[in-house]
């Protein structure tokens, strides 16, 4: 029994390690495990445990630290603070919110830890010069940039926009207002709405008598599905539903058919794109999770098996940062490599894909170098 | 007496604390949450614990401090102390206008109105753009002085000087006239009214304290971790949070909130870091690849939120007068 | 646009909101209890809603008859077991234990279903009908509406008729007084408590087809049934339900003729005015508090 | 004219529909021992309620020491000079005896010695210096009235409102109890007394009025009250035993 104890004992106070170890390499991986952003945080935890299993059938050891911020940028915070500094990880992937990312994105230069951000959509993250801050995913004005290059060649005149009152969806509509002004698009309805609202028809009848062209959606997974249903009861027939990623990209939506049949939709990654390894992807994904991959899911395998390949053969945070800097990669996300442009650092330009829904699966339509059947416009039912 | 002397004790280890530690923002980190919940729930317990009147919206001045302070420095990039005295002004006018509405009503209905407010407040700063709304404010580096404000060292100070002036007033406040009026007015309010209690005004006098020193803590928390937003400065999960930590430390005593804050605090961390998990495996007691091993790592980390749903039921059920209450004597 | 559109799915989206309100009410009026879990009562009628659904394929609304016993039974038992030991303690201490167990029924939820949201999607999920030519009107959302109706009048008929109800009234007026004449007020606490409770739980089954089904689903509509309470009177029935719809029609018109980012705000300055104008609710007896 | 330290006019007390207190008049002279009474739901406490300023009166005047106090709040009035105690007794319970006496003085005094100091002899006065570090909720009822009187004793009225004082007492506490109020007066202080033990008010009140239904059913010396027909019908109706 005293015995038991003593290895207790030690082994609590092997758990707070003051070095890193040599080997295996130690990753940090900070994720939204519960609190509201939980559902696409499982996404993320998926992605990153395929990615992790992938490594080490190719003998790449790696001990990941895991640690859960709630989407509490205070949790965040310290969560990084524990894997810098108790656990010596050489580099972290994460967190998944934009309000996270943001706070943990200020500190990676002072610990000089390089951090891996996977799937935050906010732009300010890689535009502050921090040298060790990566981001991997497109930011939040390509998701408006792509869907509106995707249906410019249809000259549609009126635009509407319908959104989340969150950080992603009043920063993409942002950046969608700034793209529609420069195609000439003329906004006829804005309505921001709280999330978890059981009833959004009010907002959808106003934007029905506006009689828009397009109208220009950002949800979340479930009020996505309750906005497509209330736009059909009350009949709003606009001439393409254009949605900004997330709600819109989920296989439960597109299960939804009745619904969600030729609903466009941005996506950082699609099943059906002819990047190396995107399709094999997906098809390991759902004999594993027995569900549809998210574009979250990829996000997180890539950035995951970029941080862990670069980290196992550079062994030390400098190094890691470096290589991160010098590094091009090409694998489910497509070509991928961080660079300087346009006010951003360390950003990966990363080409976004419209899908739209046509008989129950996202076909990836647009840009055409990516995809293999053709958008359908205008929208019917 | 001899609480201020145990006060200075106390305070005197505090302040030696980062200098044994080290450089260790980790750890830090950790002791300045709990010095933050320690001052934030001292400073409810003087409208909570003395004066009886449950706020369940103190995030609301919480939240006034942070978003005053981060929208002046951006904005105009004014001294943060200056910053932080206007938060003070903000949180009081909402404490003014809130008292003047729900001080007028009792027992459930204090609590529910106090919600509301919050509510309003939380709502109209999502709604508005000068603050940031949903995407809330992100603050480059401030300066003040030449403390280095990228260090914890001046935030471990700064959070330890509200906790030591919070208890202070609260030691102070209960051998004088307005401390016993407090607690008068919790115990019966028509009693305390036939003894010559204005109780507006004294209820306002709690709230006004007790708003002012949580505004302050929230400008600190802004300042600190220099990004804020609705669902981290303004929410209920916080107001609940601050009144939790104080009734299972013990309400109405000075030291109650405290204690709350140095169990709580630790607990969340240690539930949300794993900890448990990482020590049965790192003993050998429970291999990592056992179902009950995986269970540890992978869906015990997930259930943090529900341990400490289960830790509140408990403590309510087991400790309804806080663990300082298992302590004091029977009268 | 038409003024009925709102109206219409203002009143029909107001009924869940009474169905949530009155379990509420009630609970508040016997127990002088705030309940904070009701929200999650609600999440819980809306997977076994789903379940009924998915396993057993039951229809939502016909599930009910299941969903109404299950959960009466369940906080029968919640009362039994947590509820009344705080009964006699101060309003916080009974406040802060809903709040944790509606905690471990949340996360409890999260851990066995996940945080992946579930669709109930029926054949008459999105169907509507027109009504003035240009007015739809939501067939779940009118079926679901017209079931509270009877609910509510069942309800009313159980409180006012019958032996169990009047006691459940006198303890509501006068918990001491119903003592003494002999009522077993414990008991009588336990049934409202489990009526409270399958009245949330009917609540949630009803808006399953038209919402999604989530572990933290219940917390939006949690702020709401406390407003609805005190607008229409804590403990009184007949003011919860018409303070629901008056709150249903309330969001519509806010969000069509002013901006639906600012419903929620307007929601609670009325609680606010009411709790400032008239304490007592709009349908409560002056002099209760 | 005498100079009446308090002067009621024509109060009326309506809650919704009814009429609680109707049309009540009547004065008090300095250091009288002025005793109300009248059976259950007489309406007594309303009165009571209604000067101190719990229920504003919905008509008539309340003039104490020449002022006017109809409108003013609780609070101002015991600043006035006015205390009251609870017939359900209102002791703050999880503070000591002491203390419940120093939240009494603190309206005389801001200073803690001075209140401390104040309270100790008020607690001489009432006979519960023993008691002073015990916790007022933790006392017998007997004791509990002492401690209402000696906190209101505290705040240094010139007039005490003393509600069922005796009420659930024993004969060997009521006299106790009385003695105490004789006291008082001598010192100067004037007494309006609410009670039920028609021994207690005879024995001790210079004046007294009677209460039936909320009116003014009678007025005079103990002596002129007892032997009078309408106050005798109304205790007898009443079912009460004096």
């Amino acid at each position: 029994m005293k015995n038991r104890f003593v290895t207790i004992v030690a082994a609590a106070l092997l758990a707070f390690p003051m070095l890193a170890q040599a080997a295996p390499v130690k990753i940090g991986f900070i994720n939204s495990i519960t609190g509201k952003e939980a559902q696409i945080g499982e996404n993320l935890t998926n992605g990153a445990s395929m990615a992790i299993e992938d490594l080490k059938a190719k003998g790449i050891q790696v001990e990941l630290v895991k640690e859960d911020d709630g989407g509490d940028p205070k949790n965040a915070l310290a969560a990084y603070e524990k894997l810098v500094t108790r656990d010596g990880v050489v580099g972290v992937v994460g967190p998944y919110t934009s309000g996270c990312a943001n706070v943990v994105a200020s500190r990676a230069d002072q610990y000089q830890v390089p951090l891996l951000v996977p799937a935050a959509a906010k732009e300010e993250i890689t535009m502050k010069g921090y040298k060790n801050v990566f981001r991997l995913n497109a930011p939040a004005n390509v998701y408006s940039q792509v869907l509106m290059d995707a249906v410019k060649a249809f000259k549609p005149k009126t635009i509407a926009y319908v959104y989340a009152a969150t950080d992603f969806g009043v920063s993409t509509v942002k950046t969608a207002q700034e793209n529609a002004l420069k195609m000439g698009l003329r906004e006829v309805a804005n309505e921001k709405y709280q999330q978890g609202q059981p009833d959004y028809r009010p907002s959808l009848s106003k934007i029905k008598a506006a009689n828009p062209d397009l109208v220009f959606l950002v949800s979340y997974d479930a009020d996505a599905i309750l906005l497509m249903r209330q736009a059909k009861e009350i009949g709003l027939t606009p001439k393409a539903f254009l949605g900004a990623g997330a709600g819109y990209t989920t296989a439960q939506f597109a299960q939804q058919t009745e619904i969600s049949s030729l609903v466009v939709s941005a996506s950082q990654w699609t099943d059906d794109v002819n990047w190396p390894g995107a399709a094999d992807f997906g098809r390991r994904y759902k004999a594993k999770y027995a569900k549809e991959p998210s574009y979250h899911a990829a996000c997180a395998y890539e950035a995951m098996r970029i941080m862990v390949e670069t980290a196992s053969r550079e062994k030390t945070a400098p190094k890691l940062r470096t290589a991160l800097k010098a590094g091009s990669w090409n694998g489910i996300l497509g070509p991928v490599k961080f660079a300087d442009y346009a006010g951003f650092t360390n950003q990966n330009n990363h080409p976004m894909l419209v899908q739209q829904i046509q008989n129950g699966k996202y076909e990836t339509v647009y840009p055409a170098q990516f995809s293999k059947k053709t958008l359908v416009y205008p929208f019917k039912r | 007496m001899k609480q201020i002397a145990f006060l200075a004790v106390l305070a005197a280890v505090a302040l030696a604390l980062p200098l044994v530690i080290g450089e260790n923002p980790y750890i830090i980190g950790i002791l300045i949450s709990m010095l933050m919940m320690a001052a934030l729930s001292s400073a409810w317990n003087i409208l909570g614990g003395y004066a009886g009147q449950y706020s369940f919206g103190h995030a609301a001045y919480f939240g006034a401090g942070a978003y005053t302070t981060l929208i002046l420095l951006t904005l105009y990039n004014l001294n943060p102390l200056f910053c932080i005295a206007v938060g003070i002004v903000v949180a009081s006018i909402i404490a003014l206008v809130t008292g003047s509405i729900v001080f007028r009503l009792r027992g459930h209905y204090f609590g529910l109105a106090s919600i509301a407010v919050a509510e309003v407040v939380r709502l109209s700063v999502l709604n508005f753009n000068f603050t940031g709304g949903a995407q809330g404010i992100l603050l480059s580096d401030v300066a003040l002085w030449d403390l280095d404000l990228n260090s914890k060292t001046p935030f471990y100070y700064g959070m330890l000087l509200v906790l030591v002036v919070t208890l202070s007033i609260t030691a102070y406040l209960r051998r004088s006239k307005t401390g016993y009026y407090l607690q008068a007015i919790r115990e019966d309010q028509d009693a305390a009214a036939s003894l010559g209690i204005n109780i507006y005004f004294y209820k306002n006098k709690a709230l006004l304290l007790s708003a002012a020193l949580t505004s302050v803590l929230g400008s600190l928390y802004g300042l600190y971790i220099r990004f804020i937003d609705t669902s981290a400065v303004l929410d209920l999960r916080l107001s609940i949070e601050i009144i939790l930590t104080a009734i299972i430390g013990g309400v109405g005593t000075l030291w109650g909130p405290v204690i709350g804050a140095l169990l709580l605090v630790p607990l969340a961390e240690i539930l949300r870091s794993n900890l448990i998990g990482d020590v049965l495996i790192k003993a050998g007691l429970v291999s990592e690849t056992s179902g009950v091993g995986l269970f540890l790592k992978g869906s015990l980390a997930n259930a943090h939120v529900l341990l400490y749903g289960i830790i509140t039921v408990l403590c309510i059920l087991y400790l309804p007068k806080g663990i300082l209450g298992l302590f004091r004597r029977k009268k | 646009m038409s003024f009925l559109q709102p109206l219409i799915s203002g009143i029909l989206t107001g009924g869940v909101y009474a169905l949530a309100g009155i379990g509420m009410s009630l609970v508040f009026g016997v127990m002088n209890i705030s309940n904070f879990a009701h929200g999650d009562l609600m999440m819980l009628g809306m997977y076994l809603a789903f379940f009924a659904f998915t396993l057993l394929h039951i229809d939502p609304y016909i599930s009910l008859v299941l969903i109404i016993p299950i959960s009466f039974l369940f906080g029968y038992m919640m009362e039994r077991i947590f509820i009344n030991k705080v009964i006699h303690h101060p309003h916080q201490n009974q406040i802060l234990l809903t709040i944790g167990l509606g905690l471990i029924m949340s996360n409890t939820a999260l851990l066995a279903f996940t945080s992946d949201p579930k669709i109930l999607t029926t054949t008459y999920s999105s169907s509507a009908f027109t009504l003035f030519g240009d007015v739809s009107v939501s067939v779940p959302l009118l079926l679901s509406f017209l079931i509270t109706c009877g609910i509510t009048l069942i309800l009313y008929l159980f409180l006012s008729k019958t032996s169990t109800g009047m006691a459940l009234r006198a303890t509501s007026q006068n918990r001491e007084a119903a003592q003494l004449m002999g009522i077993n007020v414990a008991k009588m606490s336990a049934i409202a408590f489990g009526i409270g409770t399958a009245l949330a739980a009917t609540a949630g089954a009803l808006i399953a087809p038209t919402y999604y089904i989530h572990p933290l689903a219940g917390h939006t509509f949690l702020l709401k049934a406390f407003t609805i309470c005190v607008l229409g009177g804590l403990g009184s029935v007949v003011g919860a339900g018409v303070g629901g719809i008056i709150i249903g029609v309330v969001e519509a018109m806010s969000s069509t003729y002013l901006s639906s980012d600012w419903k929620d705000v307007i929601v609670f300055l009325i609680f606010l005015a009411v709790l400032l104008l008239r304490p007592q609710g709009l349908f409560g007896k002056k002099g209760g508090q | 004219m005498i100079q009446h330290l308090l002067h009621i006019s024509h109060v009326s007390k309506h809650f919704g529909g009814n009429v609680a207190v109707s049309d009540v008049s009547f004065s008090v002279e300095e250091e009288q021992i002025f005793g109300l009474i009248g059976p259950n739901g007489a309406g007594k406490t309303t009165l009571f309620n209604c000067i101190t300023g719990f229920f504003p009166a919905t008509s008539g005047d309340v003039i104490f020491d020449t002022k006017k106090i109809n409108a003013l709040r609780p609070d101002e009035i015991c600043k006035l000079g006015m205390a009251r105690t609870w017939q359900r007794v209102k002791p703050l319970g999880s503070l000591t005896v002491l203390e419940n006496v120093m939240v009494g003085a603190f309206s005389v005094t801001t200073v803690a010695k001075e209140a401390e100091a104040n309270a100790k002899e008020q607690l001489q006065v009432v006979g519960l210096n023993d008691y002073a570090t015990k916790s007022a909720g933790s006392l017998p009822i007997g004791l509990k009235k002492k401690l209402e009187l000696a906190r209101v004793l505290a705040t240094r009225p010139k007039m005490l409102l003393l509600d069922e004082i005796c009420g659930g007492l024993n004969h060997t506490e009521t006299d106790t109890i009385l003695d105490i109020i004789r006291g008082i007066r001598k010192k100067g202080a004037t007494i309006i007394f609410i009670e039920h033990d028609m021994k207690a008010v005879t024995s001790i009140c210079d004046r007294i009025v009677v209460l039936n239904s909320g009116e003014k059913l009678a007025e005079g010396t103990p002596g002129e009250i007892t032997t009078n027909p309408d106050v005798i019908a109304a205790y007898l109706g009443g079912g009460h035993h004096a």
